[in-house]
């Protein structure tokens, strides 16, 4: 039976250079015009643990890690002990006979691809980490794939570093490649490469950097911390060719106060963290959405409560984001779909932030940020639909009339002068103020002015609301059973239907973009037509679930929640939908359960 | 920093909200003394922006005629940094109170010198939270009694001048808001210093602290310049900022560094090769795009 | 027509000694038995400003503000202008000559009563301030109160002055007695003072400091912060006397991890802020959740968003409350209803925060925790429930069995050692942990075990819910509409219920006191039996609508709110009930809009 | 701090969670040296209470047998003061990375100073943010390439030891955690000064910082204590304080107060006149009760 697609996984610990293998491979496979998702499942360790990344390949793009393991490369004896009873039937296992010593047995069908590496390269004795090299060239010919990928990658990531070492891969990949032709079976598969269109390998994090830059952004300020730490590292990379002032100031408060004041001056700056960072962010936020400064902060949801588990990944902060800072005040928050929509939503918010002078939370999370996957590099449009300011004054006009900073609109939106304009000088404050800008908290208040002035505020809400693009229902109209999930879920949610619809089961799909504000009755129209609801997230309380409910006043038919710190699945979702219409649970509570994620307590009491 | 070519009073810095503070507050001597540097100095008002924190003190801006943000209590260092960075052409003046910036921000004011952005930063140090009704700060002396300490400040005062040195500030100044023209004085320098500049500036509440009162200062006050302090003398500026509390409260120039760090406008490589941030072009073309792209093929 | 209750006016500025005023006159008309609700309504701003301070009194317990003006007492010529319009007829004002210049013309039926203060007591010429005191004896004869209730008091007030300062006091009040009774007429009432039973006057902020002394609280941690401010002066004004160590850190970061740190070593702390310093602290809010350590934090609220109208009343930190943090943890969200309850409350939750190990949040806001009204001292039992820790350890205990701090029970709870105790040693982390305290985000992660620990914890909301008592509904089960409310709105919904039906409308009431967790299915049960669902909110967005909607899918059928930072008034209730029931509006946003309240911009363009 | 009447060995420290340091990291001397020190001074593992933050410094109390609680980033003071206020009989360490505290949580350092509760503050200082893979650090020299300043960092390195000593800390320390028998005879002073007391160390992060490694520290230390310098004199502190990149890096006792402040637990009245709070009895009866109450009356 020729596989479709192949997942091959990477087993190994912390320091073995898992992450750097994986890239190689992943870039081989795309420069031959294959797609691919990759996801790493790491520890919060920087030497030892067990890393696990898994790279799905195919023709089409892949939408989600996939359910199954086809070839394993366990780069130490613990990642072949744990992941070998996973391997289908058909599939292979690599390893280095010199870190593995004791060779558990197959399950049926399964290839056991012992490569003595110390054998194959001298290298070895000085560097370990060659191993990899070696591995993925084996792997390369147990694919049947053409050299020349690896061969290509190896050349270009090594050329800095001189032919020598270039030649002194590309070797060692070689060796891996013929001893792994000379004694191990080929494995069938029908993946195509050799297409024409090259495509890149992204990672969300990435994604966001190059939106960023697309949406003009001029500075982009972090304190470090996992996940968001990708977007840091890519700006940091690239602000002195772009222009782009990257900082790293003391803490999350430094972080988004600079950030409002940055906007404030009339640039466009971003800021990004995860949810812990984020909470210092809160009171900040709601400054910008007082004073009506623009401000666009990525928060990378990973696994809380706390630090929780700060390598996982989870959708837990939405109710952190929709209840950020004290009081009522207008915000958007946004939670991409896919890595295009990374990009395609950071070029849209900042339009959004300005021309609604408002706060922006785009909410990601590790999966998506973290996950690398092939993109279609002509997706990416730098220049359209363009930068939009809104109403923004930078330059003196003689108009004669005074300047009211906080002027009461229809919209809510007042033309705003950024500091260093003559004629147009205001005080921006956090207290509440007239629509000069003159405190209304302070020798005087006055309920009719403050009710003016919050309602002026509120009421960019219903504008924005109508103006962003509704959710739609993607599927067959009258299917069984709707899938309603949030931001990342989309691929898996969308690979589980296809699968839900071979084992005889319609499903059809509806993927928030937009939280805050909601589509609240174009959702519920949608929803009202469908047969069963059932809401899919990655955490344990259903917080999308309860802002649904709320927003629609629809009580969905069932849930299906993952909070184990891996991602979903599609098998998670088409068991949970299964167990949901069988009446057997109304909240399916998904677990990844192969023996390769089970850990002993390996210290006991 | 522009300089206007018309002439600048005092008067062309005042907003027309009149100060709110209570009749004898100190602050009124901080904000006399801040127009009339910038009009010394003849800094366009739209050239200005004052970013304060939250307290009595904080509600200056209001009464600044120039741009003003009246930020969140504690942090106007990193609003007034994200301002200069993004437009480093502008003359940016954080201020606040002491529990703002010895309390609660505490460690942006000493980030802040570590950055080296340019801004003049003057705390109204009345040892005291002023706004919130008398509580202890920070800076409030040992024994004092107040709402939150009502049978005396167990903690002893932090001494922001003896921080601001150990921080690496270049130009540390202290000011006594019943001298408008000795604090003028102060400011303009402030003001003049590329880099992060410090003026604290006693600046007595007269509702709440019953100790550090004009009094209490004219009796301790004594002005470095008159008494021959080197401002370029690390050491004696340490040991003149030590005084506090020893019956002595030097103020002026305690320390101007003869070889000041360069300001991050200069060091940073994207904001020293260029315009002002906010005066640059925005956007990249889809070609330039697609050799970002490019890196990851 | 004889007034069964005054509704008494104190207008002046900040600076003008309005609050001890009202102050005198509040605890003169309790020693005398008479019932009194007032509240301030005050800027932020130390000197200056128009301070507008209410004082309703009454033979029974009044639960609002009330609806109309009676008495004015102006301190200054601003106030005499803006309030006397809204006296009614029958009703007077009285004024010091010296201070107000120009009479405006009084409404019909309104008695002027100037007062030539310095004509009264020579001390005016150096103290000003003593108007205050001629002016409320002159009022107490206008009221035909007994003038023992003033005197006892300023004697009680200035004992420790010497009898000199009393006597003085006492002259002044008295001299404005008998100009009042020599002058003008006096104002007919049914108040009946002289009741034996001695009341005491509170605020809610009392409440919870006396609260937290019943609890065993032994460490209260501020930050100042309006309207929280008040239990931290009350606390350090108690502290020493009562071993309460009360402690002022460097901001509320400080404030919540030190709360957290002592809870954690086992005493009994507690902590207290508002929005805006919430905020700070919600990270830390969530490592109490992970680290399953039981803390108290009072939020009191105010109007928002960021530093808002800081001395005006609002419930808009719902949100941020429920939202704190990154995660899903279990806590318990609490807002009283009044005074009582703010005493009841905090010695309830911290037992509930120690069987639970659990951070507890307790919402409060400015109106709650700052008007004044009488309290029966009786009520307040410092002894019962008593004291219950829930599973501590603080003793040794050989059981030969290793400890596992965070035990898997059926509960979710697990007894809980506090440092110092042999034989218990364990780490409490924020990273996920296993039983035993060791992290499982670190060198190993486990799905199966991080699920586990999630359902651990999460459990414990379900028997905490349990455990709590659900809502109830007050009024006549069969009314026209109900209304519900949440935290303390409960007086002033009461008594628009009362109003209401003196206009042929029956109305019930819900009143929540526990949001979260919530009793949706006892509610949806309460209301699904109701004609007409209103919800009365004292914010912009309706957040607690959105809560009730999603917890039980009941779409309210009308709303009345009010965010201009001035508390409901009955009339605004019954008003706003009566556009919804005709069906002229669904969201009715109420205002304070007498004249008195209206301030004109003071300083133009 | 009470002392055991049993012989104790650094392993009675060790818990059975094997650190998941790097290979070689500095962090491992640092553990070490605390277990030895606390054995020494024979402190029964259950009265200690180690307190960190987030980093992988911070993973430290996961490897030391005693009560731990490993916070939040920047945090452990606060947690450890509110831990040390409630039971004064513990002996309470606060521990975490230069990131944890000079960076996020510099503002709780300094204010601890203030407090002036009796804590040990040890900083694994390594110039870098590990955990999070190698970014920048408040006390990264100037130029250091990191992930997040790949073309060198543009800002000056704090001294976390002159701010130590500004903000009036009565005992200041530096170790080097290549020498952990040097580390435990400061940590033993420190843990046995009545006070806060600071012990940075210098531990090398051997995967993310390739400037400060151990070789370049071992050309670079000279001890105090042999170079004969005086640690009860404030300006010989400062001066040798200053020194950090001026080619020699001075290790051992910087600074102790001969007339230090008395800790919080003896100037707060309340902690003062009693056992530790968390072993007072709780509430009060209706009577004393009822007369809080007619305060109001
Ligand atoms: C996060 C936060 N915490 C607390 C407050 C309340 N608050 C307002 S002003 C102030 C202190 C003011 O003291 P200071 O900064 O010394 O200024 P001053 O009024 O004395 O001039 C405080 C604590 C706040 N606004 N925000
Ligand atoms: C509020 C918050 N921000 C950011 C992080 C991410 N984070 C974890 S450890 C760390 C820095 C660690 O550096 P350091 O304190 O120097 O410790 P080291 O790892 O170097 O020992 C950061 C930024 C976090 N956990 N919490
Ligand atoms: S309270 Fe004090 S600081 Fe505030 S305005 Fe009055 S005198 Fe000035
Ligand atoms: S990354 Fe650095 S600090 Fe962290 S364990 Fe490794 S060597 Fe130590
Ligand atoms: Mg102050
Ligand atoms: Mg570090």
């Amino acid at each position: 039976m020729a596989l479709d697609e192949v997942v091959v996984g990477i087993g190994g610990a912390a320091g073995d250079g898992i992450a750097s293998a994986g890239d190689t491979l992943a870039l081989a496979l795309a420069r031959q015009g294959l797609k691919l998702y990759a996801y790493n499942s790491y520890q919060s360790v920087i030497r030892g643990g067990h890393i696990w990344l898994r790279l799905r390949i195919a023709n089409e793009q892949p939408l989600s890690p996939g359910n199954v393991l086809n070839c394993l490369v366990a780069l130490n004896q613990e990642s072949l002990d744990r992941h070998l009873p996973e391997i289908q039937p058909g599939g292979l296992a690599l390893f280095n006979t010199h870190r593995v010593k004791r060779v558990p047995e197959a399950p049926d069908g399964v290839q056991l691809c012992p490569v003595p590496v110390p054998d194959l390269t001298e290298v070895y004795t000085k560097l370990q980490v060659i191993q990899n090299t070696v591995l993925i060239g084996a792997l390369y010919a147990l694919l049947d794939l053409p050299f020349e990928g690896v061969e290509s990658v190896l050349e270009s990531t090594f050329a800095r570093k001189g032919q020598k070492v270039v030649d002194l891969n590309v070797g060692a990949a070689k060796a891996g490649y013929e001893y792994a032709k000379a004694n191990f079976r080929t494995m069938e598969n029908n993946l195509k490469p050799g297409q024409d269109k090259r495509f890149a390998v992204m990672t969300g994090n990435e994604a966001f950097g190059l939106g960023a830059v697309a949406a003009g952004v001029r500075m982009y300020i972090a304190y470090p911390m996992t996940p968001a730490s990708g977007i840091l590292h890519w700006m940091a990379a690239h602000g002195e060719k772009l222009g782009i002032c990257v900082r790293q100031p003391e803490d999350e408060i430094a972080v988004m106060n600079m950030t409002i004041g940055a906007n404030h001056a009339g640039v466009r700056a971003m800021c990004g963290t995860s949810g812990g960072g984020f909470a210092l962010m809160t009171e900040a936020v709601g400054m910008a959405g007082m004073i009506e400064t623009p401000m666009v902060c990525v928060e990378v949801q990973r696994a809380g409560p706390s630090t929780g588990v700060p390598t996982k990944t989870e959708q837990g902060d939405l109710f952190q984001a929709k209840g950020a800072g004290q009081g009522d005040y207008p915000k958007l928050i946004v939670a991409p779909r896919n890595v295009y929509e990374c990009f395609e939503t950071i070029k849209e918010v900042f339009n959004l932030a300005d021309k609604y002078q408002i706060p922006v939370i785009v909410l990601s999370d590790l999966l998506l940020s973290e996950h690398h996957e092939t993109v279609d590099p002509d997706r990416f449009d730098f220049e359209s639909p363009g930068i939009d300011r809104g109403e923004l004054i930078t330059e003196p006009e003689e108009n004669g009339q005074p300047y009211y900073r906080y002027k009461v609109t229809e919209t809510g939106v007042s033309p705003r002068a950024i500091p260093g304009v003559p004629g147009y000088m205001h005080v921006a404050a956090t207290d509440e103020h007239d629509e000069d800008g003159v405190l209304i908290s302070d020798v005087y208040t006055d309920p009719t002015r403050r009710k003016k002035m919050m309602e002026k505020r509120m009421r960019k809400m219903e504008y924005l609301r109508k103006e962003l693009p509704p959710p739609q229902l993607e599927g067959p109209e009258d299917a069984d059973v709707t899938l309603v999930g949030w931001g990342s879920t989309w691929g898996v949610i969308k690979e589980a239907i296809q699968a839900l619809k071979e084992d005889g089961i319609t499903a059809n799909q509806v993927q928030i973009k937009y939280l805050v504000p909601f589509h609240g009755k174009e959702v519920a129209e949608i929803l009202s037509r469908s047969k069963k609801v059932i809401v899919v997230e990655n955490n344990y309380d259903g917080q999308f679930a309860r802002l649904l409910r709320s927003e629609t006043l629809i009580k969905p038919d069932g849930h299906i929640r993952k909070y184990d710190g891996e991602p979903f699945e599609p098998k998670h979702i088409v068991a949970g939908v299964k167990k949901i219409l069988a009446g057997e649970e109304e909240i399916v509570r998904c677990l990844s359960e192969e023996p390769g994620w089970r850990t002993e307590h390996p210290y006991p009491v | 920093m522009a300089t206007a070519t018309v002439e600048l009073k005092p008067k062309d810095y005042k907003s027309n909200v009149p100060p709110d503070w209570c009749p004898g507050c100190g602050d009124f001597g901080v904000l006399n003394a801040l127009q009339r540097a910038c009009a010394d100095l003849k800094i366009p008002p739209h050239e200005v922006v004052v970013v304060s924190g939250i307290g009595c003190s904080s509600n200056l801006p209001g009464f600044f005629k120039a741009y003003g943000l009246h930020g969140l209590h504690g942090r106007p260092i990193p609003v007034a940094t994200g301002i200069k960075l993004a437009n480093k052409d502008l003359t940016v003046i954080a201020t606040g109170g002491d529990g703002d910036g010895y309390g609660i921000g505490l460690s942006h004011f000493i980030h802040g010198i570590r950055r080296n952005v340019d801004l003049t930063y003057i705390v109204m140090n009345n040892q005291i939270y002023g706004l919130t009704t008398g509580q202890v700060s920070p800076t409030s002396l040992a024994g004092m009694q107040t709402k939150s300490t009502p049978s005396g400040n167990v903690e002893e005062p932090i001494n922001p001048l003896m921080l601001a040195l150990a921080a690496g500030c270049d130009f540390v100044a202290r000011g006594f808001s019943g001298d408008t023209k000795h604090l003028a004085e102060l400011y303009k320098q402030a003001i003049q210093h590329r880099g992060f500049a410090l003026v604290d500036v006693f600046s007595p509440c007269v509702t709440f602290n019953k100790y550090n009162t004009y009094d209490w200062f004219r009796q301790r006050i004594v002005k470095l310049e008159e008494k021959g302090h080197d401002p370029t003398d690390f050491v004696a500026a340490m040991q003149e900022a030590r005084k506090m509390g020893d019956g002595e409260v030097p103020i002026g120039v305690f320390y101007r560094n003869p070889n000041p760090r360069p300001p991050l406008d200069e060091r940073d490589p994207v904001l020293a090769s260029g315009p002002a941030l906010v005066k640059r072009p925005m956007g990249i073309t889809n070609a330039e795009g697609r050799k970002l792209i490019e890196e990851l093929m």
